[in-house]
């Protein structure tokens, strides 16, 4: 088992979904963060005081998928996130013991 | 006529009052937009006031409540409100209040009136066009159109009366601003979406309000100063004023009724956001009428106006114009219907000064003056407004860089953002200088 | 009685500022439920409006000061408000002000009654249900009992009145409503949170407000929109009123300073949701009061009340209701408190309309007229609203789901999330047709 | 003088509107800062409202507007406002209003003096040395200067006049408030920002605010309230309030036009908060002036207060006090500009009460004259407001502790969070008996 | 060392929260997150316009223990989270190197 | 690979930032999270009702390193987090398989 970790930009996160979809991956996990990198931040200005804002909004997609899926899900997230300009975003990918659905007990394959 | 304090202190009130009513659409408007638009959303109502205060200042009065002898607009030139300070403290004007209490409840309705127009370019509008356009507007749309409407001229000791406004002097009724104010607004902001065009994701991506008790706060304001704004157009306290009250109140209450009456058999559910909308919608709908029908006629007006525009904010999907948060589907529509509505609801029992309409035996007078106060104002107001837009939009342009727009108008406009109630990681340094270069990348 | 400009503009400035006060409460109210359940709790506010404004232009001004003979109910029928209409522009009653203003002062004090008792059923309550409630309860309770308190019947030439309310021509005072408003709606308050039941996870899970600062803006404009409330109440721009609204203010300041030295010595620290709650018990408390006592009377009763009332709203943990927003413990006890309090402190020496309490030597006489009013008002209104709350959950249901609870009500019943800061994947579709399925599942 | 019910109207609702501005002022400091010190924030203002009201019916209202013979001061003792109240229903005091209204208006006056102060002490402030430090605050500033500025004494039969204020009886120009409320509060907030120093992270990291929808919320509130405040001190419904009222809109516009402009060159982009601030500024430096200039001068005056009060706001960071909020920049500064500003652009055309300023032809008098008053309630101000914050400073201390600051102040000083969007795992206890220990850690 | 990721219903956080503390377990960090998978979203509407919801509003927690409280503190997970409903979650481990305590600087076991 | 997870107090975030940015560290992820551990929560009360808030706001930070560098890294952010007091966070870290640079898709060295 494999969990794909990836941190794309927010307005692609509904074209990564579905090509997600698309594929066959039944589910995915997905929270807020913010990123620093080489895309540069914003500088907010309040009343005459500047403020540069390093973080840049982000957004984490987790997939657990099954070892055999995993490259052509990283292809299709790096493919879809894509739009060539800087701060795009990582995917990383990593070795995972097991996973449990919980409503069922279910592990492995079937928990996905 | 002489000064009665009563009807001031009613006038000073309602001025106040109807000042609070942009504000209130800008936080009705606020709580719409998606948060990365918030502040940008706000601002076109706020430097809207900035700006039509300081015109009707230097020009504004004179042009709107002076008297060119044509009917068509007021007076050129930049002594009115001068010469209206120095007739302190009585007036010689037309009613019992001083005449800058009149021009002060008068300014209101000028400043909401384009304030109302910035719901329809949502997200996307440079503020330095806005500022443009509201400044052009106003002057060449809105001061004109309040002098056809709201300027009833001076009457003489002979009974004749000179410097009325070509529709008020025809007897059209418009108690408090259906057609300068509302259709007026309605129809520069369907041209302005027009000359705009969509959004970014419109009608594919969700666009959901970000903030539905701002939405709220916002209609609760609009309602409460809309009480200045309809009551307060009787220039007094007096019965005249009481009916306008109590019917812009019932009228308002069937209105947001209405709304939710459709979105339960349309959508299954009645929601927040139709109930301030459908409250507005009737708070629109009245407003022509208020004085001039019984409260039972308020009821049905605001009724029709709730059900009518819950069903025509659904038109811009169908027809394909981003009319954002839809000002052609509740101020257009329900500033029509409201003044055709005194066609037929309009009775002399309630208002002497009134008319009956249709259904009181005044057949179909009333409906056709009715009918041309709509048509002139609508295309009026549209076809300067598409052409102003059009000429902004070509030359120093209207809307932003599709990017700025997707990653929010709020930083790419104002450096800001509406919220932060989480983290904010950064670095401070103070700016007591110039603009430096950074802050125009 | 002649008409009074200025009377007449301080009436409708009241009127407004008391319509204001009900999407005040909503603010109040919705700021202290989940971020879940904020778009209902503030829905059952302005559907009240909505209801009671339409239903007072038909029957329900002529239900409260009609004259039916009895003092228990005004004239059923549907034509009050019609002739209230035609006596314009002035009326032949009571006050120098246009009747339709005094029609609508009352009808804001009858849309914010029932509002106020939506607080002890937050998070659970099916709006289809709330409605009916509303619709039935202000018809059988809230009109009926206004005619008792607040009508003062027709004076004759021969000096003789009649058509007064029972507990009106009784001499009993309450200046504003601690009766008909408060008791009214805090007795229905615990009449409904008993019939309901308790929330799921009450008194287990943390159940905190979610935005304090919305609570603080309802706050706010109640304490605003109170002084129209309780100096509206003179029906006249007078000596009265001024004392009212002085009364009004330094009630509150104390009552306010009341919970939070309570909260200091019980909690070890004041809260700013204490500051709202004890001002708005001191605005209860001193609505009956406001004009029959001395301002340093008033900062009595303003302190004692918000002391009180912050030991109150712990009682119901005590004994396992889940009034919710402590409707009971604020609105009840608070307006027990002020009426009561009139039977003490009253004393001519400021209103010579009014009695002098035990304090001045007016023995047990006005004490026990107040009592009389707290114990009828709240008996009735307790008793009627159990009844009719009882009907309603066992026909159509009065509480949503247990699951749809948790998960959240604005969702069950308005599909409607409060706000959206973050993320919202979805996808669009307009919905121009009727209802589909999807919509009822 | 007999009372008029006309002016009665207005200032009871001016009254009303002034109150409102308190709130108005939490919700505007309250979004500016961080999100962790909002309810704070708000909490200072509340209260403030709870301690100036019980003080003013106790022996404020007597201290300010007796009669002690001195000018420097009114009467000691707790009776006065117990016989303005023995005076009703007409007073026999200089304004055709009920002298209870004349006091609850300037109550409210009181109330919001202080509060203005809290902003430049955001987010570092004990609530107990808050509480003791506004106590004594307007017991020894605000009343004795209020009665130097407010207090026009009583006019005798033979035309002398006796209790007026030492700057009021010089002919000062200050309609209402610009010395007695902003230089004063002004000047306070120096000394306490002073006083108290610098905030964790001062000009290092980042304090954005953190909710601009809020502050301007509270800058529309203020913008309404303040036509009460100004218009109100016509103290009548009459030319002189329609005057102050159009000339405190278009001061406010023009400053919010001129706040926007150097932020635009300055920063490179207007900012909402730049909005909200240039209005704010505007009506401060209008305040003083209100009735005593023409509009044009007015627009003058809005402009150049929106545009120095943007450039002042920096000088905190190259001076290195932390007055948070830009109390200092905002109404010191705005306020001393409207003060003087009347010495140059007053004008007996528009007010034969007030005076001819140095381009009205009259000479440097009148500027002497504001200028005197301007630094002598600067002084008095400053220099008290200095000693009584060090020795609160030195007894029970101003600040909290470093870590409450780092962590918080809503949870270090009152036990709640504002916002609460998220998961807020956790437990849950009633606690009706007394404080716990753990409540006091 | 173990990670172990829980994706659970918001309204189950507490009763984890209590039945890991009983086990012994001394700490573990929570977070926000949305979740897609066989549990549909919700349906909003707004004047007319709907919005189909696809993400659920979920609960991470992660926990590091040790290798042998893995699968004791996996299974009190399952069952307290469980309300036999579609979109109860997923749990997986994953193995770690190493954990610090920012602290002491504390390592392994010490560190927990 | 190494990912290396830190979760510690918000208002070390800016200091930690500018620790790794002067170490070389080219990027990182940041969101936001709450903690339960030795560090106890905080009491609130609403109108005489307390609520017991037991998960503290803490700050989880992700970065992936190349192997050689997992240990400086881990260092300096344990040395800038801390503050000596009880709830200054954890750092963990964990191999991973491979990562992706979206923009690019340049994978491993390359893609940091
Ligand atoms: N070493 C890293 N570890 C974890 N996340 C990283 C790392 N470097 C970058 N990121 C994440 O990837 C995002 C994009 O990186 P950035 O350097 O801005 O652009 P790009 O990947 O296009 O070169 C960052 O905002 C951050 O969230
Ligand atoms: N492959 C996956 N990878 C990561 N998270 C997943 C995956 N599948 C499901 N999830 C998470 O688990 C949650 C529950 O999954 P779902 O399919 O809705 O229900 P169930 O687990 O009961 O079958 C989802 O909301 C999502 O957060
Ligand atoms: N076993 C764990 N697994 C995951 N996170 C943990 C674990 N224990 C603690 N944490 C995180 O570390 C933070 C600090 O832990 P805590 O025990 O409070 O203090 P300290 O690390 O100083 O002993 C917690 O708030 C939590 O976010």
């Amino acid at each position: 088992m494999k969990l794909i970790t990836a941190i794309i930009k927010p307005f692609r996160l509904e074209d990564v979904r579905e090509a997600l979809v698309a594929l066959g991956v039944p589910g995915m996990t997905v929270s807020e963060a913010s990123g620093y990198g080489r895309q540069r931040g914003h500088t907010e200005v309040y009343r005459g005081a500047e403020y540069t804002i390093d973080l840049v909004p982000k957004v984490r997609i987790e997939i657990v998928v099954e070892d055999a899926d995993a490259d052509s899900v990283i292809d299709a997230i790096v493919a879809t996130a894509r739009t060539n300009s800087i701060g795009d975003g990582k995917v990383w990918s990593s070795s995972i013991d097991q996973v449990i659905r919980v409503r069922t007990g279910e592990r492995g394959h079937d928990a996905l | 006529m002489t000064m009665n304090s009563g009807d001031t202190a009613w006038v000073l009130a309602a001025t106040a009052m109807v000042l609070l009513m942009t504000p209130g659409l800008a936080f009705f408007y606020g709580g719409m937009v998606r948060a990365k638009s918030v502040l940008n959303m706000m601002m076109m109502s706020f430097v809207t006031i900035g700006i039509v205060s300081v015109l009707w200042t230097i020009f504004g009065y004179g042009l709107a409540f002076g008297d060119s002898g044509s009917g068509l607009y007021g007076s050129i030139g930049l002594s009115h409100l001068a010469s209206a300070v120095n007739s302190m403290p009585n007036n010689g004007g037309v009613y019992p209040i001083p005449e800058l209490a009149f021009s002060a409840f008068q300014l209101m309705f000028a400043v909401i009136t384009p304030a109302l127009i910035s719901g329809a370019i949502a997200d996307r509008t440079k503020l330095v066009a806005w500022v443009i356009f509201v400044s052009i507007w106003v002057t060449i749309v809105y001061f004109p159109v309040a002098h056809w409407v709201f300027d009833f001229g001076t009457k003489h000791k002979d009974g004749s009366i000179t410097g009325a406004g070509w529709l008020a002097s025809r007897g059209v009724l418009d108690f408090a601003g259906g057609t300068a104010v509302h259709i007026n607004a309605g129809a520069a902001a369907l041209a302005l979406a027009l000359v705009l065009g969509k959004r970014v994701g419109f009608a594919r991506t969700p666009m959901k309000p970000h903030n539905l008790p701002l939405v709220l706060i916002g209609a609760g304001l609009l309602w409460f100063g809309w009480f200045g704004f309809n009551a307060g157009s009787a220039l007094g306290a007096n019965g005249l004023a009481a009916l306008a009250l109590i019917n812009t109140q019932v009228a308002t209450a069937a209105a947001l009724l209405g709304w939710l009456i459709i979105e339960k058999f349309r959508d299954g559910h009645p929601t927040t956001l139709g109930a301030a909308s459908g409250a507005v919608a009737g708070l629109v709908a009245i407003t022509p009428a208020c004085a001039f029908v019984a409260p039972w006629g308020a009821v049905l007006i605001g009724f029709a106006a709730g059900a009518v525009c819950a069903l025509a904010v659904g038109l811009k999907y169908k027809f394909g114009f981003d009319d954002s948060l839809d000002v052609v589907g509740v101020h257009l529509v329900g500033g029509i219907l409201g003044c055709i509505a005194i066609g037929f609801l309009g009775t002399t029992t309630v208002n002497s000064a009134g008319a009956n309409g249709l259904l009181y035996g005044g057949g179909f007078t009333l409906l056709g003056k009715q009918a041309l106060a709509v048509v002139s104002v609508f295309a009026f107001s549209f076809v300067i407004s598409y052409v102003l837009g059009t000429i902004i939009k070509h030359t120093i342009g209207f809307r932003i860089t599709e990017e700025a727009e997707v990653s929010g108008i709020d930083l790419a406009e104002h450096q800001e953002t509406g919220y932060e109630f989480g983290l904010a990681s950064g670095s401070f340094a103070s700016r007591l200088g110039s603009a430096r270069e950074g802050a125009e990348s």
